[in-house]
């Protein structure tokens, strides 16, 4: 089946990438900001398209690509992610680089590879689609190119990059020699047609498998890149980081290991809980002692994979029933997530603009200079902590109730233990803000009206979640539905013991 | 809407009125500090008077819960079935004391932190937060509700400690809202297990009871998961050895605060015992209740012990403190009515007493500028009502006769000597060290020769003898007659699984 | 109106206490005239009380009953309820009788006071509590009621709290007395834990029914008994009594002579039966009680403070009164309760006088030759004096007499021996303390000469007591009761139902050795004392200055306590503390914070910022993995 | 038999000049090597009967992609005397250390699966069924990587112009 | 007939010679040589494996098509910006990129 329609939304971001582009190109001396704002408005007639396929009955593109509720749930969250990065970068960016239009033409192309990393069913698109967004971040993260620390972190991240999606090839080439097909279904019908026991050649494919999208997600050991590329890149690209790049890794993890890997669930799955203690243990006892705001962000994102790669695991461990709840609760935590860490960058961002610093003690008195943004980034790190009334509460227990099972209880209570230490180092950055006065001038100052809005509405949307989860809920569910009514497994789990 | 259900909207009313007002804070200016105060005096009027109507319109009728309000909120969702999550508020004899508690102290905490004049609109955004997750709490019959308030509950402390507090405050908040929220991660992996052992789809707290009951939670589990959810609610009451934070972060927060937290706060944690434990495994808490015991015995006398050579007036209290709750949580283990009913009634009477000590505290640190102890002498002379106040709530506070401590602390030793009479001796015992540590502050705050340097020190103001006066009455009303209070937490108690007659 | 209106008696001055302690301040003269009014009122109501009982032979037990406390579950009710019988109406009669007049005596004894409306306040509530606590129903009411009179006197002792003396005391008072009372909390669980009810008279059936062990009554009654000692002030527990006399006089007289130090004496009284089914606890009441009175009467000899001496003969009278209830004889117990309550009222106030007039003077070594100078106070406590020394036939004789008589019977000479000597000591320190302060010349002229008689209003109490003193004791005779409506005298008007009223008898030989006990003493004293000399007292000191110093720091008690209490209990409590701070806190809280940290520190220096050990992260994670698939799961 | 010695011949070849990229002590001489790899695999692929894909080899591997390195490799030099720096890290035990039991683990997979070989040995693939399944079936794939190559392209130019003051 | 094993442990060297390049070195641009053996090691995999086992015979072959596309176009963006670096610290040396660390 060929239909072309569900390509049309990332025909309009596409498109209007290269627009973009071309107006830079034409018309140099068109104003950076506003670029921003096209961006910005591309990106929401990206998410108004996205948008008509809620609920359409699913569709196969010749198998590579399926369009679905959970494509679009990526979507949706790809298009607002860049929106939102967008806007934060209008006045972040119009002064620090001469061209700008490469920098918003490619966070649209890398919200389309995000989509399509939800979307294929096929791991060729699926690598190529990985690849799309990597380029478009190592990009992007090297964007800053007189900046040093940029450029190291471009230079960490593509060498790394292709190091591990080198492994995440090698992983599928095995997948590939022992199934004889690259395609999602065909992969799982390959390994359960392969009768009792499993090959070494499953176990190690899996294993670099893991290593690859690990990298992605940022998984320890795999982690590595992320705090420099985060502490490189321009603040609204960590912001990306943070969110799509993250969201994208576990679209394509969701997708792979519901889809095909499922089979031989009981290869891997140990390997999702493994990684997930060291992960978030690791990542949250190294947050600690992080004085860059960035860097903190990046380990309190390690930590946060951590989490969710519990759910991976529970998929793993649990029946049909089980992994669909847990996936559900998954993609929640997501929203969730994403919404608050889009808050917090939309807040610092604006910290930013006006102290150029990026260490905690910058923030030092904001509450008295600044309250609004004070608010916002105390609100989105309680939301991390998981304290109600804010998004993290409601979705973390949903995400951690999903993936409770009789084996991964202790995961889920180590995540749970370190979810307490990362309140630490979160109140270690309210407390420069609260607690202490700020230095020097001490007048109250104005944020820009669109940060301002974009913290407001941002922090509306964590309270909601956090307050009323039923709808989103809901919406989640409907987007992992998919996941397990796949065509060719009928939503049955052709699981080995 | 029948009358019933009407009563549910005023359980309601009372998390709403609270969360209400710090919404409207929110967009009062924050230079109006007049507006800001009358905005909160009034909240805490009507807070005070929603609660006390709860209290009073609990129905003495043999049944439990009563006032009930349920609203579905996420069901059949993912792993959530029918009734998944409700917002499912009501009200039992416990609780409708703990209502009442919370009035009395909230409304007074409004009032005794009128003086306060550095940013208050964010001080009473964030304190009416805190109230409207003690409130929830107290409510809840739903699993993720009751978390998620008891989260609500604890969350705000660090900034009000942080921001208003004074000696060591950064330290003071940090380790308490630490230890706290450590307190709370063990709750979340019983929730979590109990909700998977359960396997019934719901948050709903009267089917997991019920499957406590039943069975469907196994002997095994329960006692494997008892533990998790009594220590984590027993940091909140400072059970031995997770007291630390209430020394360092009575001596940190601002009046208000250490009122509210002492008075209202450190009860979330035995309610939380209540509910989690008893009344969710009985078979654990069956087993676990010796040990339960142990420890409170040792809260209790350590405490009063430690209480007895502090040099500083809020460290005697945070000590004393663990020393009450100690005898809160020998209520509780002993597992029999006469003792569980003393131990919610000590949630109450150290509450109301508490909160009176930390007023008056308040009322003399704000002048003085200093809680030691040694400084001060003859203080009678100048504060005279003060130290009729202060003498009051240190008198409830050693037990007295006439006073909501003896009534508390009797009913707690009568059960405990009916299970453990060597442990309700030792608490007795340290009753009597709680006579010490009183009288000994007594002598040389109150009386003894007249410290010259005090002489500009005022006597209560108006507002604090009217916080404090509610405060008196309601420590006088229960030492003295108690049989309304005894008759409502006693008809909840005797349905408590496991707790024999 | 009748005895059921008793609970009135108690009532009214709560209600003036409220009144006083809210509005006092206010009112004309500190509303001291509401106070006399109440005392008046209850006084008037004991009256009423006592017609009733009188004329209704028999009537005996709870005259309010089984009002409903609160309940819990369907085994737990408490019932409150007033029991009236002889026991109480004594006590009634001693209480509302010396309140009214010291209440009356204070008027003047505290005028221009400041506080004095609060004096006042207290003082009711004291008489409310205490009525309350002798006509309680039930042990619950009378734990209440027993710790509202401890405040009550730690109140008044602390009354002139400016002075750091009298705040200690009040402190060791309370804090003494407590420790007793946890004794008296525990035996009162431990009496319904085997019974099941707080009633006493139900708990005495239960008990005299067989229905509790004998090793376990015995200790339900010692620790029932410990309150007892911690109230009444038995050795080791005395140490209080004489640091209470730091309060007002008429406070030392009212309550720690008259009514509230013989509540312990009041309670073993009531609670006899179970004393006498425990095997050995009566026994313990009377060693207790004789070791108290000899001990407390060595304590006496050396004291010049007119207050303390009269404090350690209250603690060894007292130790009297208990050795007649180890005798088993509540009667005679409460013959002597009465009768010391009279006498030993009228000494205070007395000495209250004597203080007043001299201006706060109380040491016996400046004054002297008072008689003259206040003929009323010097005569009444003349009579005092003879009746503590147990002269007939003042009260003091009778009921002293009749303590030897049943004493002999139950435990035999040894123990009459021992007694012996503490009365004659008795007469000795009172002679003494007499001698010092009203005879011989003035020691110091510039108090003397200061000097004045009280007023009417401090004179007419001690002139009333001193009737008291004189005519009380013949209540013994059966027929002055049946002149009064008690055939039979108080001996045998007081019983405990079970083993029937305790005939009187006058026994001449008795009567003569204790006149000459009394007589010894004071003969002695007088040689010693005599015409202002100090001579042979002195001599006696430097002849035996060990045993001299031994008396004059009272045994070393308080020091062995104060070391106690620093050595140990603060000692302990520094170390709780150290404990709590630094192993507890900072080594349990902080520690496992601080190693979290220092973990992160650690961990963090995995990221070391080069390109190749990432790389290497990534490797070896894939060969971990691989591994474990293939070796250790394979 | 004679293509099996020829086989030999080249692997032997390939791991020598793999070995030589990695081992060398100069770039200039492990990016001579790297195209001799990469020839080799070439001639694997002609092995394995797909001699289109052994042509694209050649082109892009052994032409552009080995001048680009060259290339680089030359606007790289710090050190304008040529001496050769030192090329291996502080980590190189290690480094071996993971190599062998990275090795012993895939060569271990490798023998140790059963493939499901049907032993007929390579069957010729047609460069016309390729090209054929590549666009009718694998569209989604080529368009994206067009995409990507257009990124690539951007990103490569706006890193590495040279800006003013540069 | 060379059987499918031969390939597999040629390619199985190939790949781990690539990574031990990868850690081992410190020339950025013997890196990214090393990772293209790597790519190259996965390339003859999967051609090896369509070859012998795919009844489909192609899906390996275009698979290895699009890696060496990716794989060009990867070796040109991060040749670009090994020059990038090298401008802005005239080193290529990785272990001398290494200012975010801790």
């Amino acid at each position: 089946m060929r239909d072309y329609t569900i390509f049309i939304p990332e025909y309009i971001a596409a498109g209007s990438a290269v627009g973009i582009i071309g107006i830079e190109l034409f018309w140099p001396k068109f104003r950076k900001d506003w670029l921003a704002y096209i961006t910005a408005v591309a990106a929401l007639g990206w998410f108004v398209a996205g948008l008509f396929f809620i609920g359409k009955d699913p569709n196969s593109f010749q198998g590579l690509i399926r369009s679905d509720d959970f494509t679009t749930y990526f979507r949706l969250l790809a298009a607002g992610i860049v929106i939102v990065v967008a806007l934060m970068s209008a006045t972040h960016m119009r002064t620090r680089t001469k061209t700008v239009a490469e920098y918003y033409g490619l966070l649209l192309v890398a919200g389309c590879g995000m989509v399509y990393m939800a979307a294929a069913t096929e791991l060729l698109t699926a690598y190529i689609a990985l690849e799309l967004l990597s380029f478009s971040l190592y990009i992007l993260v090297g964007y800053l190119k007189r900046d040093n620390l940029s450029s190291e972190a471009s230079l960490k991240y593509i060498l790394l990059g292709a190091f591990s999606s080198a492994m995440f090839l090698y992983g599928m080439s095995l997948i590939y020699g022992v199934t004889g097909t690259t395609y999602y279904e065909g992969i799982a019908e390959g390994l359960a047609a392969r009768g009792p026991g499993t090959d070494p050649a499953v176990i190690v494919g899996m294993m670099l498998i893991l290593a690859g999208v690990g990298f992605k997600v940022s998984a320890a050991p795999f982690h590595m890149w992320a705090p420099d590329a985060y502490q490189g890149a321009p603040l609204p690209i960590t912001a990306f980081l943070s969110t799509a790049s993250k969201a994208a890794g576990f679209a394509l993890i969701l997708r792979l290991f519901t889809g095909a890997l499922i089979v031989d669930a009981a290869e891997w799955r140990w390997a999702v809980a493994a990684l997930a203690a060291v992960t978030m243990t690791l990542g949250n006892l190294v947050a600690i002692q992080q004085s860059n705001l960035k860097r903190l962000v990046a380990y309190s994102s390690i930590g946060q994979v951590g989490y969710m790669l519990i759910t991976i695991a529970a998929i793993g461990y649990g029946d049909a029933k089980v992994g669909q709840d847990a996936s559900s609760a998954l993609l929640l935590h997501i929203a969730g997530y994403v919404i608050a860490t889009l808050a917090l960058f939309a807040a610092l961002t604006a910290a930013y603009n006006r102290t150029g610093r990026e260490d905690i003690a910058g923030l030092r008195g904001l509450a008295e200079t600044q309250p609004f943004l004070a608010l916002v980034i105390t609100i989105a790190l309680f939301s991390f902590a998981g304290l109600p009334p804010f998004a993290g509460f409601a979705t973390k227990l949903f995400m951690f109730q999903g993936a409770t099972t009789d084996e991964l209880l202790w995961v889920v209570g180590l995540a749970v233990l370190n979810s307490f230490i990362s309140l630490y180092y979160y109140l270690m950055i309210v407390r420069q803000m609260y607690l202490f006065d700020p230095i020097g001038d001490v007048g109250r100052w104005k944020v820009s009206p669109v940060l301002w809005c974009l913290a407001a509405v941002l922090m509306v949307g964590v309270l909601f979640i956090g307050v009323y989860p039923g709808p989103v809920f809901e919406l989640t569910e409907r987007a992992a539905q998919p996941l397990f009514d796949a065509a060719g497994l009928g939503g049955v789990q052709v699981q080995r013991p | 809407m029948t009358f019933d259900e009407g009563q549910g909207y005023v359980v309601l009313a009372t998390i709403a009125v609270p969360l209400l007002a710090a919404l409207v804070l929110v967009f009062t200016p924050g230079h109006q500090k007049m507006l800001v105060r009358y905005i909160s005096a009034v909240t805490g009027a009507i807070v005070a008077g929603l609660s006390i109507y709860i209290f009073a319109a609990y129905q003495l009728d043999g049944s439990d819960a009563q006032m009930r309000l349920q609203w579905v909120w996420v069901e059949n969702t993912a792993f959530l079935g029918k009734d998944g999550i409700t917002l499912n508020l009501a009200v039992d004899g416990i609780s409708a004391l703990m209502a009442l508690l919370t009035g009395v102290v909230a409304f007074a905490g409004a009032l005794a932190s009128w003086k306060l004049d550095f940013r208050n609109k964010d001080f009473y955004i964030l304190y009416w937060t805190l109230l409207a997750g003690v409130y929830g709490t107290f409510f809840s019959y739903d699993l993720f509700f009751f978390f998620f308030f008891y989260e609500l509950a604890v969350m705000p402390l660090y900034l009000l400690i942080g921001v208003w507090g004074s000696t060591r405050k950064e330290y003071g908040a940090a380790k308490l809202t630490l230890m706290l929220v450590g307190g709370s991660v063990l709750i979340w992996i019983g929730i979590f297990a109990v909700f998977h052992e359960a396997n019934l789809g719901t948050f709903d707290m009267e089917q997991l009871w019920a499957a406590g009951r039943d069975g469907t939670l196994s002997p095994t589990f329960q006692k494997v998961f008892f533990p998790f959810m009594v220590v984590g609610c027993g940091v909140l009451a400072a059970l031995w050895p997770f007291h630390t934070w209430s020394p360092d972060g009575h001596m940190a927060a601002p009046t208000a605060v250490s009122m509210v937290h002492a008075g209202v706060l450190m009860k979330l944690g035995a309610f939380g015992i209540i509910r989690l434990g008893i009344q969710m495994m009985p078979v654990g808490a069956e087993f676990w209740m010796p040990t339960l015991m142990v420890l409170g015995v040792i809260g209790a006398v350590y405490g009063a012990t430690a209480a007895l050579t502090q040099r500083d007036f809020k460290l005697i209290s945070g000590y004393s403190s663990v020393s009450h709750m100690g005898y809160v949580l020998m209520g509780l283990a002993t597992m029999n009515q006469i003792g569980v009913t003393g131990a919610v009634l000590q949630m109450y009477s150290h509450g109301v007493m508490t909160a009176l000590v930390f007023l008056m505290i308040g009322a003399l640190y704000d002048q003085a500028h200093t809680r030691d102890l040694k400084d001060f002498g003859g203080i009678a002379k100048v504060m005279p009502l003060w130290v009729i106040f202060y003498g009051i709530a240190g008198l409830a506070n050693v037990g007295l006769p006439g006073f909501s401590g003896f009534t508390a602390e009797f009913h707690i030793f009568v059960g405990t000597f009916r299970s453990y009479p060597v442990f309700g001796a030792l608490a007795i015992f340290a009753a009597a060290l709680a006579a010490a540590y009183m009288l000994r502050m007594f002598a040389i705050v109150f009386f003894g020769p007249f410290n010259v340097r005090w002489s500009d020190l005022k006597d209560l103001t108006p507002l604090e003898r009217l916080s404090g006066g509610m405060l008196i009455a309601s420590i006088v009303i229960m030492g003295v007659w108690w049989a309304p209070f005894t008759d409502r937490v006693g008809q909840t108690v005797t349905l408590l699984p496991g707790v024999t007659g | 109106m009748g005895a059921e209106e008793a609970w009135l008696l108690a009532a009214i001055p709560a209600g003036v206490f409220l009144v006083l302690a809210l509005f006092g301040r206010a009112l004309p003269r500190g509303g001291d005239y509401l106070g006399v009014a109440a005392i008046l009122s209850s006084f008037l109501l004991f009256f009423v009380v006592l017609v009733d009982f009188l004329d209704t032979p028999g009537k005996l037990g709870p005259v309010v009953n089984d009002i409903e406390w609160s309940s819990i579950g369907e085994n737990f009710d408490l019932r409150m309820g007033i029991y009236v019988d002889p026991i109480t109406i004594v006590m009634f009669a001693v209480v509302t009788t010396v309140a009214l007049m010291v209440n009356i005596f204070s008027i003047g004894y505290m005028k221009g006071e400041p506080r004095y409306y609060w004096f006042f306040a207290v003082l009711q509530l004291f008489v409310a509590s205490m009525l309350l606590l002798v006509m309680a129903d039930n042990l619950l009411l009378v734990y209440i009621s027993w710790e509202l009179v401890g405040v009550c006197s730690f109140l008044l002792i602390g009354f002139y709290w400016e002075k750091r003396s009298a705040t200690e005391a009040a402190k060791k008072a309370f804090v003494t007395t407590r420790i007793g009372d946890v004794g008296l909390l525990i035996g009162i669980l431990m009496l319904w834990k085997a019974t099941g009810t707080f009633n006493i008279q139900e708990i005495i059936h239960h008990v005299e029914e067989g229905g509790v062990g004998q090793n376990y009554l015995f200790a339900a009654v010692a620790f029932v008994f410990l309150g007892c000692m911690g109230k009444s002030a038995q050795v080791p527990f005395h140490v209080w009594l004489p640091d209470a006399m730091e309060g007002p006089t008429p406070v030392s007289a009212l309550i720690h002579a008259a009514t509230m130090v013989v509540a312990g004496v009041y309670l073993t009284a009531r609670l006899l039966p179970l004393f006498e089914v425990a095997d050995g606890a009566l026994l313990m009441v009377t060693i207790v009680g004789l070791t108290t009175a000899l001990l407390t009467g060595f304590m006496a000899l050396a004291q010049t403070d007119i207050k303390k001496v009269l404090a350690y003969s209250t603690v060894g009278q007292l130790g009297f009164m208990f050795v007649a209830l180890g005798a088993g004889h509540p009667a005679v117990a409460m013959f002597h309760l009465m009768t010391h309550a009279f006498f030993k009222a009228l000494l205070f106030l007395g000495s209250g006088s004597v203080i007043h007039a001299t201006h706060h003077n109380q040491e016996m070594d400046k004054l002297g030759g008072l008689w003259k100078k206040m003929p009323i106070t010097g005569t009444t406590f003349f009579i005092g004096s003879l009746a503590l020394a147990g002269l007939p036939p003042l009260a003091g004789f009778w009921s002293k007499d009749e303590i030897f008589v049943v004493l002999n019977d139950k435990w035999g000479a040894w123990a009459v021996v021992i007694l012996a000597f503490a009365a004659v000591m008795t007469a000795f320190y009172t002679t003494r303390l007499f001698i010092r302060t009203f005879m011989g010349t003035p020691r110091d002229k510039d108090v003397h000469d200061h000097t004045e008689e009280s007023g009417l209003v401090m004179t007419g109490p001690l002139m009333f007591l001193a009737f008291l003193a004189v005519v009380s004791g013949f209540v013994v005779f059966h027929g002055v009761g049946k002149a009064l409506g008690f055939p039979g005298g108080i001996t045998e008007f007081i019983f405990l139902p079970h083993h029937g009223p305790h005939k009187y008898h006058f026994d001449l030989a008795w009567a003569a050795a204790s006149v000459a006990m009394g007589a010894t003493g004071l003969l002695l004293a007088g040689w010693m004392y005599w015409g202002n000399s100090t001579k042979r007292s002195t001599q006696l000191a430097e002849a035996q200055p060990g045993l001299y110093d031994l008396i004059r720091n009272k045994f070393y008690f308080d020091e062995l306590y104060q070391a106690g209490i620093d050595r140990g209990m603060l000692g302990f409590s520094y170390v709780v503390s150290w404990f709590d701070r630094y192993v507890v806190n900072d080594t349990g809280v902080d520690g496992s914070a601080q190693v979290t940290g220092f973990s992160g520190g650690v961990l963090k220096y995995l990221q070391t910022g080069r390109l190749p050990n990432y790389a290497m992260a990534v490797a070896v994670g894939v060969v971990a993995l691989a591994v474990v698939g293939l070796v250790v799961r394979g | 038999m004679a293509t099996e010695v020829l086989w030999w011949i080249f692997a032997a070849a390939i791991v020598g000049a793999s070995a030589g990229v990695v081992f060398s002590r100069s770039v200039l001489h492990s990016a001579i090597f790297l195209i001799g790899s990469m020839a080799g695999v070439g001639a694997m692929y002609v092995f394995l009967t797909v001699e289109f894909l052994a042509l694209v080899q050649f082109l892009i591997y052994g032409g552009a992609v080995t001048v680009l390195i060259l290339l680089a490799l030359m606007l790289t030099r710090s050190d304008p005397t040529g001496r050769p720096e030192p090329v291996n890290g502080p980590q190189l035990p290690f480094a071996l250390l993971v190599g062998i039991s990275l090795i012993t683990i895939l060569v271990a997979v490798a023998l140790d699966t059963a493939w499901g070989d049907s032993g007929e040995g390579p069957a010729n693939i047609a460069i016309e069924t390729v090209s054929e399944r590549m666009f009718s079936d694998f569209g989604v794939p080529f368009v994206l990587s067009s995409v990507l190559l257009l990124v690539a392209l951007i990103g490569a130019i706006i890193l590495a112009r040279q800006e003013e003051g540069e | 007939m060379v059987p499918l094993e031969n390939y597999l442990v040629l390619s199985a060297v190939m790949f781990s010679l690539g990574v031990y390049g990868v850690l081992a070195r410190r020339n950025a641009v013997l890196i990214l040589m090393s990772v293209e053996l790597m790519l190259n090691a996965v390339s003859l995999n999967f051609v090896a494996f369509a070859a012998y086992l795919d009844p489909d015979k192609v899906l390996g072959a275009i698979f290895a098509v699009f890696i060496i596309t990716v794989a060009a176009a990867e070796v040109g963006l991060a040749l670009a910006i090994v020059i990038r670096l090298f401008r802005n610290r005239a080193t290529s040396n990785v272990d001398e990129a290494a200012s975010m660390k801790w």
